[in-house]
C-alpha cells in the first residue's frame, strides 16, 4: 500500500522526493498493525466461527512475531558498520532504544491478551475488539518510543490512549468501567491539548518539530531567549507526566486503575506507561540534553513526589486494585529517577525497569483478575485474599514474588530495577533524591507486606477456607508463569538483560 | 612432687563430673563418701605438694604449671595455669583440710536429704573453684574461681529452692557478689594496661613501676571485689542471709573459704598494696568499722548461725584491718585460725540444730550439754578461740593483728581501740550463744502450741529460715519443737569433724606465736610472697597490748555472764532494737531496690513501650495519617483531578519561566 | 502598506472578538446546544485567522471537518441523549473552584505569554529551509508535497488512529444486553452527588467543608467486607 | 573480570588460593536452597518427610561448614576458599565469596544451629513451607557471612527478611502479623539507605581509584580512595543498617516483638544468627571498608552500645514474658560487641567475634527452653511458672547452666568473649568499658531474678505436672552445652583461628585512620614472659 | 502584522478552553472545552508556521484535526455509552471510584 502511494507520487511530481520505505525494519509496528487489521477482518468475515481462545492466540503470535522481528533489527543496530538510522525521512528512529521498549511493549500486549482470555469469558465479553484494540494501541506505543518526530510521536500516543479509554471502558457491564474510560478519556484529552501545546512552543522555539534537526538545531546556535522553549518543555512535561502517572498529573491512576478490566489495568500500567516513558525519555534525555539542567529539577519535583504520594496514599487503601495502582505510581516515581539522571545510565536503568516492572505488574494485575469476582464493589477488598494461601497456595506464592519484587526482593527483577536506577542517582551524586526513593520503598513494602500478610497470615479463624478456589484457566497460568519466570530470571541472571538494556542506549538516533 | 599441682583442684573436679554424669545414679550414702575422698585426695596431694616446697630453698618455693593457653588474644596471654607458692599452699592446706572434714560432716548432716548426691556435687564444685580461685598463677584463673565459688555459693544457700526466701538469700548472694566482680574485673584491665601481663608474678614484679595513682586505683578496685565477696561494709549484707543454706555449707564457703578470698586476693597483690597510698587506709578502715558493727548486729541475734554469720563478718574485718595496716601475715593467720574454729562453730551450730529438729532459734534452747555433750565441748572451745582467750588459736592471731595496728600510720591507735572494743563485744556475744544454747534452762519445754516468739528483728527471718530447713529436711522429726521433744547428739559422723576441729582451733595459734622469729613459722613461710615485711611494735609494747587484749576478752565474758547467767542487767537493755535490725542497713537497700530503684526500672521499662516504641509505631501512625489526609484530595470528582493538573501545570510553566534568560 | 497592516489588524480583531466570545460562550452558556453553537463561532474566527496567515487550505478543513462534522456530531450526540438540559451553573460544590480555576487559567496564560513575549524576536526558531510557504507551489500542494515526504509516517499512523477510533466508537456505542453489574451502587452515588449539589449557595466555606469532610469521612472508611448489600455500603 | 584482577592485586588480604580442590564456599549456600525447592516439590504425603529432607540438606550443608572449619588455615589472616565469579558485569557486581578468621565462625555456627533448630521444633501447621523457608533463611545467612561483594552481601542481607518474615507471620504466636511487619519493615528501612551508601561507595570508589565499576569489598577497602568526608556519610549509612540489625539502642524495639513473636525456632535464628549479621557489617563493612570514619564515629556507637548494655538489663529485668526478657537480654549481650569493635584493639575486635559466636549458642540455647517451656505450659508468662525447679530438676539444670554462661560465667562460654571486649574496651576507650562493665551485674540481677521466679519456689498446681527434659530435647541440648562448657574453657582453637584476621584489620584501620591499635604490651609485659617459667 | 498578536489569542483562547474545563460539569462541555484548547493550539502552530515561513506548522495542523476528530468520536462514543444509562448525568456524578 505504501509502496504504491509512493509509486504513484512518483509518477505525477517527478520533484517529490518521497522517502525510500525500509519495509524490513519498521516491521515491529507493521506486524502490531497488520495484525490487529487483520484480525478485525477475519472476525468480521467468520464472525461466530472462531474457536474462543483462537483471538487469543492470534494476538500472542502476533506480539511474538513482532518481538522475533525485531532480532534481525537489533543486530543491524548493534552492527558498528550500521548502527541506528532513521526511517521515513526522519520520522522514525530504528535504535536500541527503541527496540528494547518494542520487547516491554510485545510482552506487555502478549501477556495482557492471556490475562484477557479467561477474563472475557467470565465477564460475558467475549468480542475480538478487545485484541484489536491491544494490537493496534501497542502499534502506537511501538511508534511512539521510535518517533523521532514530536508530531509522530503525538500521534503514536494518541492512537495509544484512544485505545486505551476504549479498553478502558469496554465493559459493558460495569459502570465503573465506563467511569474509568470517561476519566480517562476527559483528563487524557486535557494532558493531551497541554502536550501538543507544547509541542507548538518547542516548535516556534526551534523551528522543527523533527528531534534530530531540533537537536541539530540547539547545537548550532544558542538560545538567548530560551523562554519559549522552555515553557514548551514544561507543557510537554505536563502531558508525558499524565501518561506515565507521576504527581501531581496522577490522579486519574487509582481510579482507572480500579474500574477497568483487570486486563487492561495490566496493559495500561505496562504497555502504556513503558510507551510513555519511552516519549518522555526521548523528548528530554534523547533531543535535549543541553537543557538537562533547566528540565532536571522539574522532573526531580515530579519524582520526588510520586515516590512520596504514590507511597503514602497505597498504604491506606484496603482496595488490592487500587493499593497496586498507588504502587504504580510509586514505581513511576522510580522510573523517573532513571529519567532524571539524564544520563545512559538512568536510561538504560528505566528501561531495564519497564522490562522488570511489566512481568511484575502483570503478574500482580493477572492475579488480581483471577481473585476479584463477582458483582459488589468489594471484591477487589482485602478480605478476599483472606487465607489465599491455604487455598490455593502457588498463586499465593506467585502473588507474593509479584508483590515483593514491587518492593525490591534481592533476587527478583525489582531489585536490581531498582538497584539500577539509584545507581543512576547516585552516579549524578542526588543523595536526597536516592534517600526519598529508598524511604518510599519502605514505606510501599508496608502495603506489599500488608497484602502478604492477608494471603498467608489471616484466615485461620474465618472462612476463608471455605470460599471457592479461584479457577485458573490455562492462559491466565501461562501469563503468571511467564510473568513469574521473567521476574525470578530478571533477578537471577540479570546480566544479559542488564546488557540488553546497557547496549540499548549506546547510542540513539538523535543523540549527537 | 610439684607436678601434681593440677591434681589439687582437679579431683574434686573429678568428683564433681563423676557425680553429675552418674545422672543421679550415685545415691546416698556413695556419693557422700566420693566427694570426701575426693577432697581428701586433694589434701593429700597438697600436703606433697607443701613438703615439697618446704623441701626447697626459700627463694625456690614458687613454682607455675600452665596446662594450656586460657585467652591468648594479642598481647593478652593467659593460660590456664597454677602458682604454687607459700600463700597458695596456706590455703589449699586449709581449704582442703577443712574442706575434707566438713565433707565429712555433711554425709551425716545431709543424711535423708532427696537430694544429697546433688548437695556433694555442688560441694565438689565449690571446692574445685575456691582451689581455682587460690591456685591460680594469674587474676584471670582466680576471677574464674572467684566466680565459680560465687555460682556454688548461690546453688547451695538456694538449695533448698522450693522456700521462696532461700532462693532469694541465693539470688542476693549473688547479686551483691557481681557488684565486687565489677570492681574485679574493672581492676584486672587496669592491671593489664598498666603492668601488661595478669600473672601475679609479673605483677610483683612489674608493681614498683607503677605510678601510685593507678595502684591505688587498682587496689580500690580489688577491694571493692573483695569487699563483695568477704562480705564487708557495704556489700555484707548478703552473707547473714545465706545462712539459709544446709550448716555445712555456711562453714565451709560462708565461714571458712570463700569469704576469705577478698583477704587472700588483697594479700596476693599486696606489691601493688604497698603503693597503694590511701587505698590501705580505706581498706583498714573498712575492716575495723564492719568488725565493730557487725559484733554490734551480733549482740542481738537470736538465730544460731546469724550470730555466727555476723560474727564471720565481723572477724573478716579484722582481716581486712590487718591487711589495711599491712599486716598480710597477721591476716592470713588469723584467716587460717579463723577457719578453724568458725568452722568449728558452724558445725557445732550445725549439730545442735540437727539435734533440735532444725529449729535455729536460741531462745528455744538452754542446758543442752546435756544432751549434745560432745558438740557442747567442742563448741566451747571454739568460743574460747573466738573470744581470744589464749592459749588459744584466735587469740594469737586476733592478738597479732591488734599489736599491727597499733603503730599504723593513719590513726593507728583509733583503729586498735576499735579492734580491741571489737574483741571486748566479741567475747559477749559469744558469751552469750554459749550460754543461751548450753547453759541455764531447756526453754523449750516451755513452748506453747503458737511456736516462735516473732519478737526481735531478724528473729523473724529465722524463724522462717527454720521453718524451710525444718520443712525440706525429712531426715529429723517434722513436727518442730514441742515441751517433750528430746535433744539427741549427732551421730559420729558429725561429731568427728567436731573434735578434730577442735583440736586445731586450740593449736592452731602454734603455726605463728610471737615469742620469737623462730616461732613466727608462717611469717618466715610466707616471707618470699610478702613484698614488704610489717614493723611490728617492740617488745615491751608487744606484751602490754596482749595483756590488755586479754582483759577485754574477759571482761567481755565476764559481762555477758553477768547479763545471762546472773541476769543482774536486763538483756532487752544491751540487745539494742538497732543491733537485731542490723543497723537498719539491708532494711534501707531493699526499700531503695524496691523503692527508687524498682521505679527507675520501671520507668525505664516504660520509656523503651511508650517512648521509643511509641515513636517507632507514631511514624506508622504519620504516614496513615498523611494518606488518609492526602486521600481526601482523590475525591473521585474529575474536576478535581483536573484542577490538580493544571496546577501543576502551572507550577511547571512558572518554574519554566524562573529558569527561563531574558 | 499602512491600509494593509489595518485590514489585518481590523481582521485579527474582529475574528479574535468573534474568537473569544465564541469562547466565553462555550463556557458560560448553560444549554449544551447553546455551547456547540458558540464552539462554531470559535472555530469559524481560528478559521478566519488561518486565512489571515496563508492557511487557506486548513482554514478550509476547519471550517468543514471542525465545524462541519465534529460540532455536528456533539450536537448529535445532545439530541441522542437528551442532555440539552440546562445546567444549573450557579451551583458549585466549593465556593473557591471557580476563582481558584480562573486563578489557574489566567496564571497559565500569563506565564506561557511571559515566556514566549519576552525577547523581541517572535519565533527563535531558525526559519525553514526546505518547506517555505512560498515558492512555486500552491498551499494545497505545498501541504501534499509535505504530507508525503517529511510527514508520510505521520499520515500512515493516522490510519491506525482513525481504525481506533471507528473500532472505539463500535465497541462503545453497543446496546448493553443487560442490566450493569454496578447499576445500584451506580445510582446511589449519583443520588448522594445530587444531594450535594442541593447545596444552596449561600453556604459559607466553612460549613461545604463540613459538608465535604462528612462525606470523605465516610468514603476514607474501608469497604465493608458483605458483598451482596451495595446499598449499605459506603 | 577486570574487579577479579584488581582484587587478585590488591593487598595480603587475599590469601592463596585454598590447595583444597574442592571448595564448599558456594554449596554452603546453594545446599539449602536446593533443599529449600526440593521440599517444596516433594509431596509431603507423610508427616515428617519435609523435616527429614530438610534436615539432610541443613545437615550436609552443615557438614560442609564443619569441612570448612578442618580445612581452614587457622594462621593465614588472609581470605580463604575465594571464589570470584562474574555475575553481573556490566555493573562490576561480582559472586565473590570467601572466609576468614572473622567469618568462619558465624558459618559454622550457621551451619549447626539451622539442623539443631530443625530438629529441635516442629511446627504445628504447614510444614513444608515451614521447613522450605528455614532452608531459604540458611542459605541467605550462609551467604552474607560468605559474600565479599558489596551487592552480594546486601541481597544476602535483604534476602533474609523475607524467610523469616513468614516463618514468624505463619507460625509465630499471637501478635505475629504486627511483629512480622514490624520486624520486616524496620530492618529493611534500616538498610534502605544502606544500599544508596553502597552504590555511593562504588561510584565514589570509580570515580577517585579510575577503572571500571566494581562493588568488590576488598578492591574499594583497599583502595581507601574515598574521601574522608564522603566515607563519614557512606558510613553512617552502612551503620544505620547495622545498627538496626544488631539492634542498637534505639533502634531496638522491633526485637523484643520479633523474638517474643516468632515461632522458637525462628527465634533460635533471629539471636543466634540474624543480630550477627549487624555486628558483622560493622566489622566487615565498617572497620573495614571505613576506617577512618569508624574511628571517627566510633564515640557515639560506643555510647549507643554502653547505653545498650545497661538499658537493655533494666528493660530486660521488667519483663513479664520470658521470652521477652531473653530478647532483651540479647540487647545487652551485642551492647559488649559494638564495646569490643570499636574499641579498636585486638582484645576486643576478637571478644567481639568471640562473642557473637557465643551469644549465638547460649541465647539460642534460652530460646529453645524458653520454647520447651511454651510446649509443656503454653504460657511464657513468668507469673504462670513457679517451682519448676522441683518438678523438673534436670531441665532446671540445664537452664541453670545456659544462663549462667548467658550471665558470663567464667568457665563458660559467655565470659570469654565478654571478658575480652571489656578488656579491650578498657584499652582503647576506657570509660565506657568501666560502665559497661556494670553490665555484668544487671545480667545477674534479671536471669537470676527471671530464674527464681519460673524455677524456685512450690510449684503451683498447673506446674505440677510440668514434664522433665525429654530424651529427644536433651539430644538437642546436649551439643550445645557441650560447646557451651568447651568453648569456655578452652576458645584457643577460635582465637588463634580469628586472631590473624584482625590483626590484620586492625593494622588496615591503623594505616588509615588515627586510631591507635598497636597491641604491644607495656614493658614489664616482657620481663613477665621471662618470669613465668 | 506581528504575528505575537495571534500567539497572544491563541494563549487567552487556551486559558478559557482550561478554565472551562475546570467549571463546567456537562462532560460534553467539557470535551468542547478541549476542542477549544485544541483551536487554540493550531492556531499557534499556524501562527508559527508564518513566522518560521515553515510548511510543517500547517501539517502539524492538518494531523491536529484528524486526531481531534478522532478523539471526538471515541470521547462521545465514552460519553453516550454512560449517559445513556442515566441521563443528564455530570461529571461530578461520576465518582464510584475515588479515595
Amino acid at each position: 500500500m505504501l509502496a504504491t502511494v509512493a509509486q504513484q507520487a512518483q509518477d505525477t511530481q517527478d520533484t517529490l522526493a518521497i522517502p525510500s520505505v525500509d519495509a524490513v525494519a519498521l516491521l515491529p509496528q507493521l506486524i502490531l498493525m497488520v495484525g490487529g487489521l487483520l484480525l478485525l477482518t477475519i472476525v468480521s468475515l467468520v464472525k461466530g466461527r472462531m474457536p474462543k481462545s483462537a483471538t487469543t492466540l492470534y494476538t500472542v503470535a502476533i506480539a511474538s512475531a513482532s518481538l522475533i522481528s525485531t532480532i534481525p533489527l537489533w543486530h543491524r543496530v548493534q552492527n558498528p558498520a550500521e548502527g541506528p538510522t532513521s526511517l521515513m525521512a526522519g520520522a522514525v528512529g530504528l535504535d536500541g532504544f527503541s527496540l528494547f521498549v518494542t520487547w516491554v511493549i510485545c510482552i506487555g500486549v502478549a501477556l495482557a491478551a492471556l490475562l484477557g482470555d479467561g477474563y472475557l469469558r467470565r465477564e460475558g465479553l467475549d468480542g475480538p475488539e478487545f485484541y484489536v484494540l491491544l494490537l493496534l494501541s501497542a502499534a502506537g506505543g511501538v511508534t511512539m518510543a521510535s518517533a523521532n518526530d514530536l508530531i509522530v510521536m503525538f500521534i503514536g500516543l494518541e492512537a495509544l490512549s484512544l485505545a486505551a479509554y476504549v479498553l478502558a471502558a469496554m465493559h459493558a457491564r460495569r459502570i465503573a468501567s465506563q467511569e474509568a474510560g470517561m476519566k480517562y478519556f476527559v483528563l487524557g484529552a486535557f494532558a493531551s491539548a497541554f502536550l501538543l501545546y507544547g509541542i507548538a512552543l518547542t516548535y516556534g522555539a526551534t523551528g522543527s518539530t523533527n528531534l534530530a534537526k531540533i537537536q541539530q538545531f540547539l547545537s548550532d546556535s544558542v538560545l538567548t531567549q530560551d523562554g519559549m522553549l522552555l515553557a514548551g518543555l514544561a507543557l510537554m512535561l505536563v502531558g508525558f507526566g499524565f501518561k506515565v502517572a507521576a504527581v501531581p498529573f496522577h490522579s486519574w491512576t487509582p481510579d482507572v486503575y480500579e474500574g477497568s478490566p483487570s486486563p487492561t489495568t495490566a496493559f495500561m500500567a505496562s504497555v502504556v506507561k513503558a510507551a510513555a516513558f519511552a516519549g518522555l525519555i526521548r523528548v528530554f534525555v534523547v533531543t535535549f540534553p543541553s537543557y538537562a539542567v533547566q528540565w532536571r529539577p522539574a522532573v526531580y519535583a515530579l519524582a520526588a513526589a510520586s515516590l512520596v504520594v504514590g507511597a503514602v496514599l497505597a498504604v491506606v487503601q484496603s482496595n488490592v486494585k487500587r493499593m497496586l495502582a498507588y504502587s504504580s505510581i510509586n514505581h513511576a516515581g522510580f522510573i523517573l529517577l532513571g529519567v532524571q539522571a539524564a544520563t545512559a545510565t538512568g536510561t538504560s536503568a528505566a528501561l531495564f525497569y519497564l522490562l522488570a516492572y511489566t512481568f511484575m505488574v502483570v503478574g500482580s494485575f493477572g492475579v488480581v483478575s483471577l481473585v476479584g469476582r463477582g458483582g459488589g464493589p468489594d471484591r477487589h477488598h482485602l478480605s478476599s485474599y483472606r487465607g489465599l494461601a491455604k487455598r490455593q497456595p502457588v498463586l499465593a506464592l506467585a502473588f507474593t514474588l509479584f508483590l515483593l519484587a514491587s518492593a525490591g526482593a534481592p533476587f527478583t527483577a525489582g531489585f536490581l530495577a531498582k538497584f539500577g536506577v539509584i545507581g543512576a542517582v547516585v552516579e549524578r551524586e542526588n543523595w536526597s533524591l536516592a534517600a526519598i526513593a529508598m524511604l518510599s520503598a519502605v514505606i510501599s513494602t508496608y502495603l506489599y507486606l500488608r497484602i502478604v500478610g492477608t494471603m498467608y497470615f489471616s484466615g485461620d479463624e474465618d472462612d476463608a477456607l471455605e470460599r471457592p478456589k479461584v479457577r485458573v484457566n490455562p492462559a491466565a497460568r501461562v501469563a503468571l508463569t511467564v510473568a513469574v519466570a521473567g521476574t525470578l530470571a530478571l533477578g537471577i541472571i540479570p546480566g544479559p538483560f542488564a546488557d540488553l538494556a546497557q547496549d540499548a542506549v549506546a547510542q540513539l538516533v538523535a543523540a549527537p | 612432687m610439684q607436678d601434681l599441682l593440677w591434681l589439687i583442684p582437679a579431683l574434686p573436679l573429678a568428683g564433681f563430673l563423676i557425680l553429675v554424669l552418674s545422672g543421679g545414679r550415685i545415691r546416698e550414702p556413695l556419693a557422700g563418701w566420693l566427694a570426701t575422698a575426693m577432697v581428701g585426695a586433694s589434701f593429700a596431694v597438697t600436703v606433697a605438694v607443701f613438703a615439697d616446697l618446704v623441701s626447697h630453698g626459700e627463694e625456690e618455693r614458687t613454682f607455675t604449671q600452665t596446662l594450656f593457653e586460657w585467652l591468648p588474644s594479642g598481647s593478652f596471654q593467659v593460660g590456664f595455669g597454677f602458682l604454687a607458692d607459700p600463700l597458695s599452699i596456706t590455703m589449699c592446706l586449709f581449704v582442703t583440710g577443712v574442706g575434707a572434714l566438713i565433707h565429712l560432716y555433711a554425709i551425716g548432716y545431709m543424711h535423708g536429704d532427696p537430694k544429697f548426691t546433688k548437695f556433694f556435687l555442688y560441694l565438689n564444685l565449690f571446692v574445685f573453684s575456691m582451689l581455682m580461685l587460690v591456685l591460680g598463677d594469674n587474676l584471670l584463673i582466680t576471677f574464674l574461681g572467684w566466680e565459680g565459688v560465687g555460682a556454688c555459693s548461690y546453688f547451695l544457700i538456694a538449695f533448698w529452692h522450693t522456700d521462696i526466701s532461700n532462693a532469694t538469700a541465693g539470688k542476693k548472694a549473688f547479686v551483691t557478689n557481681r557488684v565486687g566482680d565489677w570492681g574485679f574485673m574493672v581492676g584486672t584491665f587496669l592491671v593489664w594496661t598498666t603492668i601488661g601481663s595478669v600473672n601475679y608474678l609479673d605483677i610483683s614484679a612489674g608493681a614498683s613501676g607503677v605510678a601510685a595513682v593507678t595502684a591505688t586505683a587498682i587496689v580500690v578496685l580489688f577491694f571493692v571485689a573483695a569487699t563483695g565477696k568477704s562480705a564487708q561494709i557495704p556489700l555484707f549484707v548478703w552473707l547473714p542471709d545465706a545462712m539459709a543454706g544446709p550448716t555445712p555449707v555456711s562453714a565451709l564457703i560462708h565461714a571458712a573459704t570463700m569469704v576469705t578470698s577478698g583477704v587472700y586476693l588483697l594479700v596476693r597483690l599486696n606489691p601493688l598494696l604497698f603503693e597503694a597510698g590511701w587505698a590501705n587506709d580505706v581498706i583498714a578502715w573498712v575492716g575495723a568499722i564492719t568488725a565493730l558493727v557487725a559484733a554490734l548486729i551480733a549482740i542481738s541475734q537470736n538465730d544460731i548461725k546469724k550470730v555466727l554469720a555476723f560474727s564471720t563478718v565481723s572477724q573478716l574485718g579484722y582481716l581486712f584491718l590487718a591487711v589495711g595496716t599491712g599486716n598480710y601475715v597477721a591476716a592470713i593467720f588469723h584467716m587460717v585460725t579463723h577457719a578453724f574454729f568458725k568452722a568449728l562453730l558452724f558445725l557445732g551450730a550445725g549439730s545442735v540444730i540437727h539435734g533440735m529438729a532444725h529449729d535455729q532459734d536460741m531462745r528455744h534452747y538452754g542446758n543442752l550439754r546435756k544432751y549434745m555433750p560432745i558438740t557442747a565441748g567442742t563448741f566451747i572451745v571454739g568460743w574460747l578461740a573466738i573470744a581470744g582467750v589464749p592459749p588459744f588459736s584466735g587469740f594469737w592471731s586476733k592478738d597479732e593483728i591488734l599489736a599491727g595496728a597499733w603503730d599504723y600510720s593513719s590513726g593507728g591507735k583509733v583503729l586498735w581501740a576499735i579492734g580491741l572494743l571489737t574483741a571486748l563485744i566479741t567475747a559477749f556475744y559469744m558469751t552469750r550463744q554459749v550460754v543461751m544454747t548450753f547453759f541455764g534452762e531447756e526453754k523449750w519445754r516451755s513452748l506453747t502450741g503458737e511456736g516462735h516468739d516473732p519478737a526481735g528483728g531478724s528473729a523473724v527471718n529465722a524463724a522462717e529460715n527454720a521453718d524451710a530447713d525444718l520443712e525440706h529436711s525429712p531426715a529429723h522429726d517434722q513436727h518442730g519443737l514441742t515441751p517433750d521433744f528430746e535433744p539427741h547428739e549427732s551421730p559420729p559422723l558429725m561429731t568427728l569433724p567436731l573434735v578434730a576441729l577442735a583440736g586445731l582451733a586450740i593449736v592452731g595459734g602454734l603455726i605463728n606465736l610471737p615469742f620469737s622469729d623462730q616461732f613466727e613459722r608462717l611469717g618466715g613461710w610466707l616471707e618470699p610472697v610478702i613484698a614488704h615485711e610489717h614493723e611490728m611494735p617492740g617488745g615491751s609494747t608487744l606484751v602490754v597490748l596482749a595483756i590488755v587484749a586479754i582483759l577485754a576478752a574477759l571482761t567481755g565474758i565476764g559481762l555477758a555472764l553477768v547479763v545471762y547467767v546472773r541476769k543482774r542487767i536486763p538483756a532487752k537493755d544491751i540487745e539494742q532494737e538497732a543491733f537485731a535490725r542490723g543497723f537498719y542497713i539491708d532494711e534501707s537497700y531493699s526499700r531503695f531496690v524496691g523503692g527508687p530503684g524498682r521505679r527507675l526500672f520501671d520507668a525505664v521499662a516504660w520509656f523503651d513501650a511508650n517512648v521509643i516504641d511509641g515513636a517507632v509505631n507514631g511514624v506508622g501512625t504519620v504516614t496513615q495519617v498523611a494518606g488518609t489526609q492526602l486521600r481526601r484530595l482523590q475525591s473521585g470528582r474529575v474536576r478535581g483531578y483536573a484542577m490538580g493538573m493544571a496546577i501543576g501545570a502551572v507550577l511547571l510553566v512558572g518554574y519554566a519561566v524562573a529558569r527561563m534568560g531574558f | 502598506m499602512l491600509a494593509t497592516t489595518f485590514v489585518e489588524y481590523a481582521v485579527w480583531a474582529v475574528a479574535a472578538a468573534i474568537c473569544l466570545l465564541g469562547a466565553l460562550g462555550v463556557v458560560l452558556f448553560r444549554n449544551p446546544v447553546h455551547n456547540a453553537l458558540s464552539l462554531v463561532a470559535t472555530l469559524f474566527g481560528v478559521a478566519v485567522l488561518f486565512v489571515a496567515q496563508e492557511a487557506y487550505f486548513l482554514a478550509a478543513i476547519q471550517v468543514i471537518v471542525y465545524a462541519g462534522a465534529i460540532v455536528v456530531l456533539f450536537l448529535f450526540v445532545i439530541m441522542l441523549l437528551g442532555v440539552d438540559a440546562i445546567e444549573s451553573l450557579g451551583i458549585e460544590r466549593h465556593v473557591w473552584r471557580r476563582p481558584v480555576a480562573i486563578v489557574a487559567g489566567a496564571g497559565l496564560v500569563a506565564l506561557v505569554l511571559v515566556a514566549v513575549l519576552v525577547g523581541t524576536a517572535e519565533v527563535t526558531g531558525q526559519p525553514s529551509s526546505t518547506g517555505s510557504l512560498g515558492g512555486e507551489y500552491n498551499d494545497i500542494e505545498r501541504i501534499g508535497r509535505a504530507l508525503f515526504t517529511d510527514y508520510v509516517w505521520a499520515f500512515e499512523i493516522t490510519a491506525v488512529l482513525l481504525t481506533i477510533a471507528v473500532v472505539g466508537a463500535v465497541v462503545l456505542s453497543r446496546k448493553p444486553t443487560e442490566a450493569a453489574l454496578d447499576e445500584a451502587e451506580f445510582d446511589r452515588v449519583v443520588e448522594e452527588s445530587r444531594l450535594d449539589e442541593d447545596v444552596p449557595e449561600e453556604l459559607d466555606d466553612d460549613e461545604l467543608d463540613e459538608l465535604e469532610a462528612d462525606d470523605e469521612a465516610v468514603g476514607s472508611e474501608d469497604l465493608p467486607t458483605y458483598v451482596d448489600e451495595p446499598g449499605v455500603t459506603s | 573480570m577486570s574487579a577479579a584482577i584488581v582484587a587478585s592485586q590488591s593487598s595480603a588480604l587475599i590469601a592463596s588460593e585454598s590447595g583444597a580442590a574442592f571448595n564448599p564456599l558456594p554449596w554452603l549456600v546453594l545446599v539449602p536452597v536446593i533443599g529449600s525447592v526440593v521440599v517444596a516439590m516433594v509431596p509431603a504425603n507423610r508427616p515428617g518427610t519435609s523435616k527429614q529432607l530438610a534436615l539432610v540438606f541443613a545437615a550436609i550443608s552443615g557438614c560442609l561448614s564443619i569441612f570448612l572449619l578442618t580445612e581452614f588455615h587457622a594462621h593465614e589472616a588472609g581470605f580463604q576458599f575465594v571464589v570470584d565469579r562474574e555475575w553481573i558485569a556490566q555493573l562490576g557486581i561480582s559472586w565473590h565469596l570467601g572466609v576468614d578468621g572473622i567469618s568462619l565462625f558465624m558459618v559454622v555456627l550457621t551451619g549447626l544451629l539451622f539442623p539443631l533448630a530443625i530438629l529441635a521444633v516442629d511446627p504445628h501447621h504447614d510444614e513444608k513451607p515451614y521447613y522450605a523457608w528455614m532452608l531459604l533463611l540458611m542459605a541467605g545467612s550462609m551467604g552474607v557471612f560468605l559474600a565479599l561483594d558489596l551487592v552480594l552481601f546486601f541481597l544476602f542481607f535483604e534476602i533474609v527478611l523475607i524467610p523469616m518474615y513468614f516463618l514468624i507471620g505463619s507460625w509465630g504466636y499471637d501478635g505475629r502479623v504486627y511483629a512480622a511487619n514490624k520486624f520486616f519493615l524496620y530492618t529493611m528501612f534500616g538498610s534502605a539507605l544502606m544500599l544508596v551508601g553502597i552504590v555511593a561507595t562504588a561510584y565514589l570508589h570509580q570515580q577517585a581509584a579510575g577503572g571500571e565499576l566494581t562493588f568488590d569489598l576488598v578492591t574499594i577497602a583497599e583502595s581507601q580512595s574515598i574521601g574522608q568526608g564522603a566515607a563519614r556519610w557512606l558510613f553512617a549509612s552502612f551503620a544505620l543498617a547495622f545498627a538496626v540489625k544488631v539492634p542498637l539502642f534505639p533502634l531496638h524495639t522491633w526485637l523484643p516483638d520479633a523474638h517474643t513473636e516468632a515461632p522458637t525456632a525462628g527465634s533460635v535464628i533471629l539471636a543466634g544468627i540474624m543480630l550477627k549479621l549487624g555486628t558483622y557489617g560493622f566489622i566487615r563493612f565498617g572497620l573495614y571498608l571505613f576506617p577512618e570514619a569508624s574511628e571517627w564515629a566510633a564515640p557515639v556507637l560506643l555510647t549507643v552500645g554502653v547505653i545498650g548494655i545497661t538499658y537493655g538489663a533494666v528493660c530486660a529485668a521488667m519483663q513479664k514474658d520470658l521470652k521477652r526478657l531473653v530478647a532483651f537480654s540479647s540487647v545487652a549481650h551485642l551492647g559488649f560487641i559494638i564495646l569490643g569493635i570499636f574499641s579498636f584493639t585486638n582484645q576486643g575486635l576478637e571478644g567481639g567475634v568471640l562473642q557473637m559466636v557465643n551469644h549465638g549458642i547460649t541465647t539460642p540455647a534460652l530460646f529453645l527452653l524458653v520454647g520447651m517451656i511454651y510446649e509443656r505450659r503454653h504460657t511464657r508468662q513468668i507469673s504462670e511458672l513457679s517451682g519448676l525447679q522441683k518438678v523438673a530438676p534436670v531441665f532446671a539444670g540445664v537452664f541453670t547452666v545456659v544462663m549462667l554462661a548467658s550471665v558470663g560465667l567464667p568457665g563458660l562460654n559467655g565470659f570469654p568473649g565478654e571478658f575480652l571486649t571489656l578488656l579491650g574496651g578498657f584499652k582503647g576507650a576506657r570509660w565506657w568499658a568501666v560502665v559497661a562493665a556494670t553490665g555484668v551485674i544487671l545480667a545477674a540481677i534479671y536471669l537470676l531474678w527471671a530464674y527464681q521466679r519460673v524455677f524456685h519456689g512450690e510449684p503451683s498446681e498447673e506446674n505440677r505436672s510440668f514434664r522433665e527434659i525429654s530424651l529427644a530435647e536433651g539430644l538437642v541440648m546436649a551439643p550445645l552445652i557441650a560447646l557451651i562448657v568447651f568453648l569456655g574453657v578452652f576458645p584457643k582453637p577460635m582465637l588463634e583461628r580469628i586472631e590473624p584476621s584482625v590483626e590484620i584489620l586492625l593494622e588496615h584501620v591503623g594505616n588509615h585512620s588515627d586510631a591507635d591499635v598497636t597491641d604491644v604490651a607495656p614493658p614489664s609485659g616482657v620481663a613477665a614472659e621471662e618470669g613465668s617459667h | 502584522m506581528n504575528q505575537q498578536a495571534y500567539v497572544i489569542l491563541a494563549a487567552l483562547l487556551f486559558g478559557i478552553g482550561a478554565v472551562g474545563l475546570l467549571v463546567r460539569r456537562n462532560p460534553l462541555v467539557m470535551f468542547m472545552c478541549v476542542e477549544l484548547m485544541l483551536n487554540a493550539v493550531n492556531l499557534t502552530f499556524v501562527s508559527f508556521a508564518k513566522s518560521l515561513d515553515d510548511v510543517g506548522g500547517q501539517v502539524v495542523v492538518f494531523f491536529v484535526l484528524v486526531v481531534a476528530a478522532a478523539e471526538v468520536v471515541v470521547g462521545l462514543g465514552i460519553i453516550v455509552s454512560i449517559m445513556r444509562r442515566r441521563s443528564g448525568v455530570t461529571a461530578d456524578d461520576l465518582r464510584m471510584l475515588k479515595g
